[in-house]
């Protein structure tokens, strides 16, 4: 059955959205959040716990045997379509899935376990910005199971328990579990241009790994993983447009100016259709992005190419758009639009701008430059 | 109801048993009278009241079998608008004669809406309609009709009650083009061609007998007819690269000489644009086959226009000089629109009647601003005022 | 008329005279005296009654000679909307009260227009005020005010007439912000700065001697201020690379390893994007200097803010990583916009604000549309009714 | 003085554009147009007679002593604007600019002052899509003063008395004046994508030349042509731009919709409003260009390069928004929008399109791939 044949959400995957947004409707309010991105602790914790221990959402991409749900990434990408509506600040994507696809790729049972059931988090030690399918880059060294070296600009390191790195050895790369709390390892917080996503730099100084895997299945996993990522930030980026689009409708619809809601007058409604228009294509895109990676599809490359070049760009111009169209009070810190923005451009820059994603489409469809 | 696999072997059997047949006309009328023409329709009246989603499958093993085929083409307005329209609102009669002709292809028919005055605003028409007797005479202008001037029968909305607002004095006709006072001219258009016609209607006589609906009620039928064109457009399966982007993709593999930079980044935002249209036509249509019928329908539709008109753009930029020389302006009457035989001027033409034909796109964006959105109507100055007081 | 020399002549005297002067705000009062300080004001009010077009040769020599500067960034407003507004509308006494220690910026003034519920549609304000005596007490809430926790004064459109249609019941006034009852609050934005001030008038008392024009004809006024301020934007002289494209393309020249095929393109789209905005200020300028002021500069203000966005957008994507990483988010008080300190993800979110503050591009679209090309107005709804029965 | 402080028409050229626009007005009625486009002589004789001996247009590049009015390509190129705004078939481009502009670089006095009058009339050789500032080819070969190769795509070559033809001598490149109606000189009509303006392919067999300049000085000469023909080609851009948003907005005064002037729909007039703008930096750019060339100023080629690049996309718009928003009777042969569409968009194929004056300009302005 092809790829295509998944692009509908199955009746399962709207019982999970319902019961994930009923929880994010509840715990992220727009007060929460603002209250929230500012302090040391974005995450917020009783969020994450119901998330990963009552909903599962960390386990469903894990075979049951793992203490998955056995499910799929096409489900895990529906929770990221609704973290991404929310702009929901959890470890979610580092530890669910750019670590969990590593893991998964190296059958790593009993640390995946771990994170499947939300008993612990994870995640993978490459920076945010890496292009799934360019060239992969070791800046750690490792010297026996001893690692050194500097990552920059990590999503969900600040909380995570394990770091799962990628470290350049002797006899190559290897691929190693990294117990975050340990002596040789440092975590610089970064001034992150997405407040609700913190980014780590983390040093490590002679820290401990327990190796995972060697050589190409080290890098098949980690390239796995990153295109995991791309392909489920996708779904993120389709839940940000939809809540751009949403709100700033609603918003037009009460705002009135001229005697009249704003919502009547045609340009901004053609703008806001012709929105539509591109948010139904990245429905389109990202549901096949998502059913590629649950299917290990050969179409995987193209269709992660596709989707980061084009959910990308529609993502941003939604977040925009919101800001525009809810005039001043868009451009205020207290309503959602500027976290909105925030985050759908540093997503259109993590896992590789579109323009780069063009250029790696332009060898796998033979149209060389 | 009929399942699949009883249906399946009905088909089969009618295809054993005219096996022989040399009379294609006869084949696709017995083929209407076996309910196999099309599926969802009710018994005697070329279907069998099977569920719509079956039909793909009998026309494709009707085709595998080398059987002939009504030319859908051809006839797709009559099979797309003015089919279901009779349906809907036609007497028995009406539906007994007209609906198989029109399905074997033995009559043609085209669709009188359009007017000079009344594009976008269709509901603004000013055909006037004057009842004498059993009959009606019929005066006016209609404009951008395809296939005029081979239709037997035409699809008409007139004014009958110029003195109503104008959505509720509207009645809708059978039109038979054969008629004395029915003129059809040639409307040549920017590509030389002429596709459309325009159809000048002088004291016409139209029997009631061929009045679809009630007198008045002309909005509401032809709303049904629209609403079937919309279904119509846009969910084509396609492959990969199947649409206008494979001809330029094709072009910049086999010219190297051609390429350059700055083209080659818009090449691959076409290429991506093309390939996520693609892909939400896909789910457009496994929306339809699970009976979620969406407004992606007209998303479809829009997308498609910018994009054939983008990738034909880009295609004469990649040309360059090739791209200075036309074809030809020849005037011809082309049956239907084929963008992959003509030169790239032609397409980049041809393309720019994308988002004007059936529903401009700035219509189309109202209709998902407004219907899908919810975005609140603009103030109307047209709604109550009788029609013949509207400026225009 | 004065003479471009025998201006220059003066200048220069004045200059020679005050040559050993420590005493920065007394050299500017003289400054002002001897009519130096907007030539084109009257006599007697800081100016000599010279052509507007003498004023920037003027500006250029007492620069050049290291005088005292008035500071022109920290007092724009009074300078670009209140003063033109007194001189315009004010009683002899008021001009002379407010417009010297304005221009030597002493006094600080703001603009209390905009409201939560008034933003585009300026004219639907709400802010009351009601005649007690020889004086007014006004209550409201105002937004979007610059400096309106620095400032002395401030020009305020309140309603006095809510009977009345909206265009029609408002009324103009100078308020002192030291007043009781007058309260300002920082309002933070995007960036994590406040720029901006929220302003809360409760039973502010404003004497009817600080009242400008006439009662119930504010929005004249009003329309004075800022028309005034659309002459102020845009207008600027830049060098080639002047503006935020100069920043992108230095990072593209000294860091090769960023660049990526598809983005050149976009950068040199944008680099000619850039330098025809420049040109047509240019131009823009010369039309100025020819006594011709075209609408233009609501073209270059639309330019310059699709511009910059453009351009931060850019900017972060090309470097990528360090695009994810931000300078700081502390809430601070910035007297202007800097794009050139910030970190690039600063110069992303300000230069959302460009489209917005001082008319958003919609209304400025609007106002193109209809004063320029003569298109015609939407129907209007609120034009009529009073004030008071408006939706809101 | 810098060539920005041009950019204003002068009292001279305001003159001159009125005289053009009544003649014009006159002689290139729609109805006219349609009629002679596909003939085989779609020039109006008389209108190129009053164009060029009444009114001195041809001569305007071209010093007194040579018989012209010792005016500038800046005046030039307002004529072209009114060219433009009528789409009107001349061979104005082919003549008065490219064939002038390369005889008056190898000051060939006699051909100049015949060109300059107005009796007889010129085209240099050159593929309309030759780009300036690209390396010059050389299609045909001279063997002494004889002539033999193939020039495709040539403007306003077919009614032309002389082409003006750059060849591949055994020494270097030679320029001559080649007469067109001799033997060894074939003209094949090309059916063009703008009909207004008819394009030729020229084959030379034999043809014999009169050499007007050799080596450096031709090439120059090639090169300072193409580069004052695109110059000016934006100032045609600009005419066609400008009668296609006014056209437009005259439209959708009087065509009503809905009960309304479909012009006080807020969707369309938005994207008017935002042509507008375009337009306003379009004048800007063009005039600049032309002001360069007049001056032969340093900046020239960036100026060129900006206008090629900004107008061409303009125009094209420009034309493409007239189609759009004149509905049904913008896609007919009997109105106008058609003619102008091509005619934009071959004028954006004609020396070079976009993308590439923005390659060149990469290396003008020092932005390298």
């Amino acid at each position: 059955m092809s790829a295509t044949e998944h692009l509908l959400y199955t009746e399962d995957e709207s019982e999970l959205r319902s019961g994930i947004r009923d929880l994010l409707t509840e715990r992220v309010t727009l007060a929460a959040l603002l209250a929230r991105i500012e302090t040391n602790e974005p995450y917020d914790p009783k969020l994450w716990r119901v998330l990963t221990e009552q909903i599962g959402a960390a386990g469903l991409a894990v075979d049951e045997t793992h203490g998955g749900s056995g499910a799929s990434w096409r489900e895990t990408a529906v929770v990221m379509e609704e973290l991404g509506r929310s702009v929901a600040p959890t470890p979610f994507l580092g530890s669910a899935v750019l670590a969990t696809a590593a893991l998964r790729a190296v059958h790593a049972g009993a640390l995946l376990a771990d994170l499947a059931g939300g008993r612990r988090s994870a995640s993978l030690a490459v920076s945010f910005a890496s292009v799934p399918g360019a060239r992969l880059r070791y800046p750690v060294r490792a010297d026996g199971d001893t690692l050194t070296g500097t990552v920059t600009s990590v999503v969900d390191a600040g909380a995570a328990d394990v770091l799962v790195v990628a470290a350049e050895a002797a006899g190559g790369p290897v691929l190693y579990a990294v117990e975050a709390d340990q002596p040789g390892v440092e975590r610089r917080p970064v001034v992150s241009l997405d407040l609700t996503r913190p980014l780590t730099d983390i040093v490590f100084t002679g820290a401990i790994g327990t190796a995972l895997a060697r050589g190409e299945q080290a890098e098949a996993a980690c390239a796995t993983a990153l295109t995991t990522g791309a392909a489920l930030l996708a779904s993120e980026q389709l839940g940000i447009a939809e809540y751009c689009l949403e709100s700033t409708v609603a918003y037009m619809k009460t705002r009135h100016q001229f005697g009249r809601p704003v919502g009547s007058f045609q340009g901004p409604k053609h703008r806001l259709a012709a929105l539509w228009v591109s948010i139904a294509q990245v429905r389109a895109v990202a549901r096949y992005a998502a059913a590629c990676v649950a299917a290990d599809d050969p179409d995987t490359a193209v269709a992660v190419a596709v989707a980061q070049a084009h959910c990308s760009e529609i993502a941003v111009r939604a977040a925009e758009e919101c800001v525009q169209l809810h005039g001043g009070i868009g451009f205020t810190w207290e309503h959602h639009p500027h976290l909105y923005l925030k985050r759908a451009k540093a997503d259109a820059l993590a896992f590789g701008t579109p323009d780069r994603h063009r250029a790696i489409l332009a060898r796998l469809v033979d149209l060389p430059a | 109801m009929l399942t699949a696999n009883e249906l399946d072997d009905r088909v089969g059997e009618f295809i054993t048993a005219h096996r022989d047949t040399d009379d294609a006309l006869g084949y696709l009328r017995a083929r209407f009278d076996a309910g196999l023409a099309w599926v969802h329709y009710p018994v005697g009246l070329g279907g069998l009241g099977a569920p719509r989603a079956l039909q793909p499958a009998v026309d494709a093993r009707f085709t595998a079998a080398g059987a002939p085929s009504n030319d859908p083409g051809r006839i797709g307005i009559g099979l797309g608008m003015a089919a279901p329209t009779v349906l809907a609102y036609g007497t028995e009669e009406q539906r007994e004669r007209w609906l198989r002709p029109l399905w074997t292809g033995e009559e043609v028919w085209c669709q009188l809406f359009s007017e000079p005055g009344a594009g976008s605003d269709l509901a603004a028409l000013g055909t006037r309609a004057i009842r004498d007797g059993d009959e009606w005479v019929v005066d006016g202008q209609k404009v951008w009709t395809s296939m005029a001037h081979e239709a037997r029968w035409a699809i008409l909305v007139t004014r009958t009650h110029p003195e109503l607002p104008k959505h509720r004095g509207m009645t809708y006709f059978v039109c038979d083009m054969t008629a004395p006072g029915v003129e059809v001219r040639p409307l040549r258009q920017a590509t030389g061609e002429a596709e459309f016609n325009e159809v000048f209607l002088t004291g016409v006589r139209i029997p009631d007998a061929h009045r679809l609906g009630e007198v008045g009620d002309g909005w509401s039928v032809a709303r049904t007819t629209l609403m079937n064109e919309r279904v119509a457009i846009g969910g084509g399966a396609a492959p990969r690269e199947g649409g206008m982007i494979g001809i330029v993709a094709d072009t910049w593999r086999e010219r190297p000489e051609l390429r350059t930079a700055g083209l080659h980044d818009r090449l691959l935002r076409l290429w991506v644009e093309a390939e996520a249209a693609r892909l939400t036509s896909a789910r457009l249509r496994l929306q339809l086959a699970a009976g979620e019928p969406g407004p992606e329908g007209s998303a479809a539709k829009l997308a498609f226009a910018r994009l054939n008109q983008d990738i034909s753009g880009l295609e004469l930029d990649l040309l360059a000089e090739e791209g200075l020389r036309h074809d030809e302006w020849t005037m011809r009457r082309p049956a239907s629109v084929d963008f992959t035989t003509r030169s790239p001027g032609y397409r980049y033409l041809r393309a720019k009647g994308n988002s004007i034909e059936g529903g401009t796109s700035e219509i189309l964006l109202n209709v998902v601003a407004e219907r899908v959105l919810g975005l609140p109507a603009e103030p109307r100055v047209d709604k109550d005022a009788a029609w013949k007081d509207l400026p225009r």
